[in-house]
């Protein structure tokens, strides 16, 4: 296993260790060693934006705190949920009195924890709300949108959340944002080659060579299918058949497009793929706002791709339009 | 056969869980590795190490032993079992704790404890392969057992004997929760891991109890 | 071939398409489709800057045009040097009469089309100069030091350099700057395992599982050896004992590090090898003034690291702290 | 046997090379593939179709086509062979492109032009196992044949001689330039890409004309 860490057991340390010295203008660490914070948080007179997750994502988690973005990020072990405990650190290093947003992606663990944490918050008088992120259209079908997983869907939430607590939104008015930003998304994920966890040694699951696996979740989840490889081309187009009558999304909206590789994936093909999405959304009358493009949200070495669309009304557009700085995003 | 045993003599069943995981942690990982990410031995192990580091400087009886480790298994291993095994000995501890001896009545209302706790977090239930599959049987053998008027001693094996049956179910089913549901049929034919440790752990405190009970 | 390719002929082309329908905030496309520029160029009254290289290594070299960075920068084939025309069409773009400054890499290819670029742009009057990354310890000793390649060093020439030219030097002021970023940098690869362009179909070279190359350049040109793959921390050592005596670096010196990813390697990885640099590199009393660690100059899939270390004066200090906007590297 | 052909009809050897090159595409992409990325075949063939095109649509003479020629390659491949075959065909025309009919003091000229030409932009020289190690011996039997008072198709015939055995004492070269030189010793064995189309390219040229001189 051609990895780059020294004991396996320690890689969450480590890498938090070197992350914390290579950004120290943007996140300090906390007396927590699982929970992140914005240098410049509790920030005086705004909603706190928590988030967490399992390690393994980057730049999700810690690499999207910043300005008006996220204030505390828990970290948990590869894949797995972080604690209680460090989701109610974050908590407390985001908030400044004005209550604190948990946005988060929906798995089980995920839930069970923000759960616990959002309990002993309480016991300290922390108004905490939070929105579950649930993009992931392959998950369930839209009659059950509740049980379909967070993806790289979250980032867009923490964008319209961590813009609306820092244009002064009370928490209520974040929470909103938050999930009225998530209903408006959908995601879908192809996988090509599978990952593998440096403590464990080996791949977690097998994709054949010559095959892609569409609708791949980010800890290699089961998809629709397993089928031949096509081209970037078809990929696209699958991609947008997924998610297009799924919200639906119609001639005249404005989005926003995000297209993320899983990690090994070169960048270059994150272009190629995007090339015809655009042509095809061009053709359906339908108007990218804005795109990002790049590894935003990975699964270790995973090779494949996500596509993330979200909706744009008068209310969201400035809240994607705001100025970020962050590791993992940067926007003027 | 005694039915009941102090909170005191009650912490040498916590020191046998301990002691347990610790030499099951290659099996369970080994089962986790089949349909799973073959992690499950290692995250125990590391949870019951920490609150064994916790318990060696307390002297605690039963119930504050099994709320320490609940507390760590929460606040230390996170993911999924963090939550529901923090839990599971979390509500040992709470439901046993102003009982000192502890009898029959006692323990089944810790049983029913942990399961309305694990129930409050999780949506799994039998036939789901999770350690629900172990724990469900287990405890309805043990009030079965205590409404039929058996002895302390004799609903232990009960709850012993509805665990391992409920553990040897999940084999052929096919997993519907957790990381193994991506296997869909594929996850049939193999033991579950957590189901497997519910059911060492039903095992090792019943049998060491009902040492206690001699 | 697990790709996200269409025609593997063509994937210059169509990553050129989508790079610049994702980035038309800040590129643009020129009359010739090898060649992009930034949005504002040529900005009058400033010397161009132009850089160029073969595809494969995202972000470089599209990505580092921008604000205060390049103006310009001519696409080849994977791995392979831009034509010369190109390079002219790249400096005919940069151009606002104040002159051109080609910042590229020390590759065959790229000498030889340069060289002829230049011929044909003194034919139109345009003033060019050059500077030649040659930061590579590995390649060549130290005594034949203008046989290196150039590697990720090549980002903080031109980080020098768009600095000096958008802070208004003349054309001799701006090579001089970049010149010096450049004669002032160390590089060195670890290659963990090799990368497939897509038209070949398989990795152009091999390296066993289980081993390491040490020294590797970034088209899988030799290292120093091959050898049994060390921990992370061990890896450090290594680069830093190659990198340190080579300038030489010592204590109260002031550096800029860059650590980045050959492609595929997770970026958590990163952050457990940078935690040990800059452990390693305080314990010897050089001081750390900025730090990038992510994925700066790739090889389409390669796992692996580059260490690149440049010294600071208190010229090239405010040079490398001037704000940036470009698709792969955004500094306020 | 005569002594010099035109302007008009030497355009065949340039069709004559664009046709070999077609045919050869496959050959030189597996001799590449041994110690450099397999892709010398393609992208010869890339830059001499696309000089076609260009000249299918002119009515031009043999350094016109050269001309031609030479700038689709510098234009068009980039890379290393770009500029060194660019080049090679831009020299053989602007050498000639005053003479009308081409005699062997005129083909001397070309073949001194070209060396000139990749000697400023290439380091590269004999022994280093590249199209060098083709091209210079080659160009010096025509030289050594000329002075020995031999006619032109003799000239010829020794500059094809020169070439293949300078082609095929690549065989046994360590690379010194370019990808194959990462391989070090484990580039010995086996011919070297760039060489193997300079020797054809002088093979098919040699021939060609040596047709016009009958
Ligand atoms: N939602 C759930 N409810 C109850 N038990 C679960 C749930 N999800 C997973 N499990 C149990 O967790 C076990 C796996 O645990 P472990 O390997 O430690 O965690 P992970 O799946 O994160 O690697 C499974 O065998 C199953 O019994
Ligand atoms: N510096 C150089 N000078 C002369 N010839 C060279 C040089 N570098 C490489 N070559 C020639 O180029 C050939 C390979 O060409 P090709 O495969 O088209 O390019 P690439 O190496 O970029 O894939 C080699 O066989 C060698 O003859
Ligand atoms: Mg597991
Ligand atoms: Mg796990
Ligand atoms: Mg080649
Ligand atoms: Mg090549």
């Amino acid at each position: 296993m051609q990895r780059i860490i020294n004991n396996p057991d320690f890689v969450v340390e480590e890498y938090l260790e070197g992350f914390v010295k290579a950004h120290g203008d943007i996140v300090v660490p906390t007396s927590n060693p699982r929970v992140l914070a914005y240098r410049e948080a509790p920030v005086k007179g705004k909603v706190g934006i928590v988030t967490g997750g399992g390690s393994g994502h980057k730049p999700a988690f810690t690499g999207y705190i910043g300005k008006n973005l996220v204030d505390a990020a828990a970290v948990g072990e590869i894949f797995s949920s972080p604690t209680a405990k460090s989701f109610y650190h974050a908590i407390k290093a985001a908030d400044s009195g004005q209550g604190v947003a948990v946005l988060y992606g929906n798995y089980a663990g995920d839930n069970m924890n923000v759960a616990m944490a959002m309990e002993d918050a309480a016991d300290d008088g922390i108004a905490v709300r939070t929105v579950v992120a649930n993009d992931d259209v392959p998950s369930a079908p839209v009659s059950q949108r509740e049980k379909r997983r967070g993806v790289a869907g979250e980032i867009l939430m923490w964008k319209a959340g961590g813009a609306k607590a820092a244009l002064g939104g009370t928490l209520d008015e974040v929470i909103a944002a938050a999930q009225k930003a998530i209903d408006n998304t959908r995601s879908v994920g192809i996988g090509l080659s599978p990952c593998t966890i440096p403590a464990v040694g080996k791949p977690n699951f097998s994709i054949e060579p010559g095959k892609m696996e569409f609708g791949i979740g980010h800890h290699g989840e089961p998809g629709i299918s397993v089928q031949d490889i096509a081209s970037a081309d078809r990929m696209a187009e699958m991609a947008l058949d997924t998610i297009l009558p799924d919200l639906p999304f119609a001639g005249g909206d404005d989005v926003v497009v995000l297209v993320s590789g899983l990690g090994a994936t070169p960048v270059m093909e994150l272009y190629i793929f995007y090339r015809k999405i655009e042509q095809l959304l061009s053709d359906k009358g339908i108007r990218v706002h804005r795109s990002y493009v790049g590894n935003y949200f990975t699964s270790l070495d995973m090779m494949g791709i996500t596509l993330t669309l979200m909706k744009l009304d008068d209310e969201l557009r400035p809240l994607i339009d705001l100025e970020v700085y962050s590791v993992g995003l940067k926007q003027r | 056969m005694k039915e009941s045993f102090s909170q005191s003599a009650g912490r040498t069943a916590v020191d046998a869980l301990i002691a347990m995981i610790h030499q099951n942690r290659g099996y369970l990982s080994e089962i986790d590795g089949a349909i799973g990410d073959g992690d499950h031995g290692i995250n125990m192990d590391k949870g019951f190490t920490l609150a064994e580091r916790e318990l060696a400087s307390k002297d605690a009886g039963m119930s504050e032993a099994f709320t320490i480790l609940g507390r760590t298994l929460v606040d230390e291993i996170g993911g999924s079992m963090g939550p529901l095994y923090g839990t599971f000995f979390k509500r040992l501890g709470s439901a046993s704790r102003p009982k000192d001896p502890v009898d029959s009545e006692t323990m089944e209302h810790m049983l029913v404890s942990v399961l309305e706790g694990l129930q409050a977090i999780s949506p799994a239930k039998p036939g789901d392969k999770t350690l629900m599959d172990t724990l469900v049987p287990g405890v309805d053998q043990f009030k079965n057992a205590r409404a039929d008027g058996k002895c302390f001693a004799d609903c232990l094996d009960s709850m012993i004997g509805g665990a391992e049956k409920g553990w040897q179910s999940t084999k052929d089913m096919e997993a519907k929760l957790g990381r193994a549901s991506r296997l869909g049929e594929r996850s049939r034919g193999v033991l579950d891991a957590g189901a497997t440790s519910c059911y060492l752990i039903i095992k090792t405190m019943g049998e060491t109890m009902k040492e206690l009970l001699k």
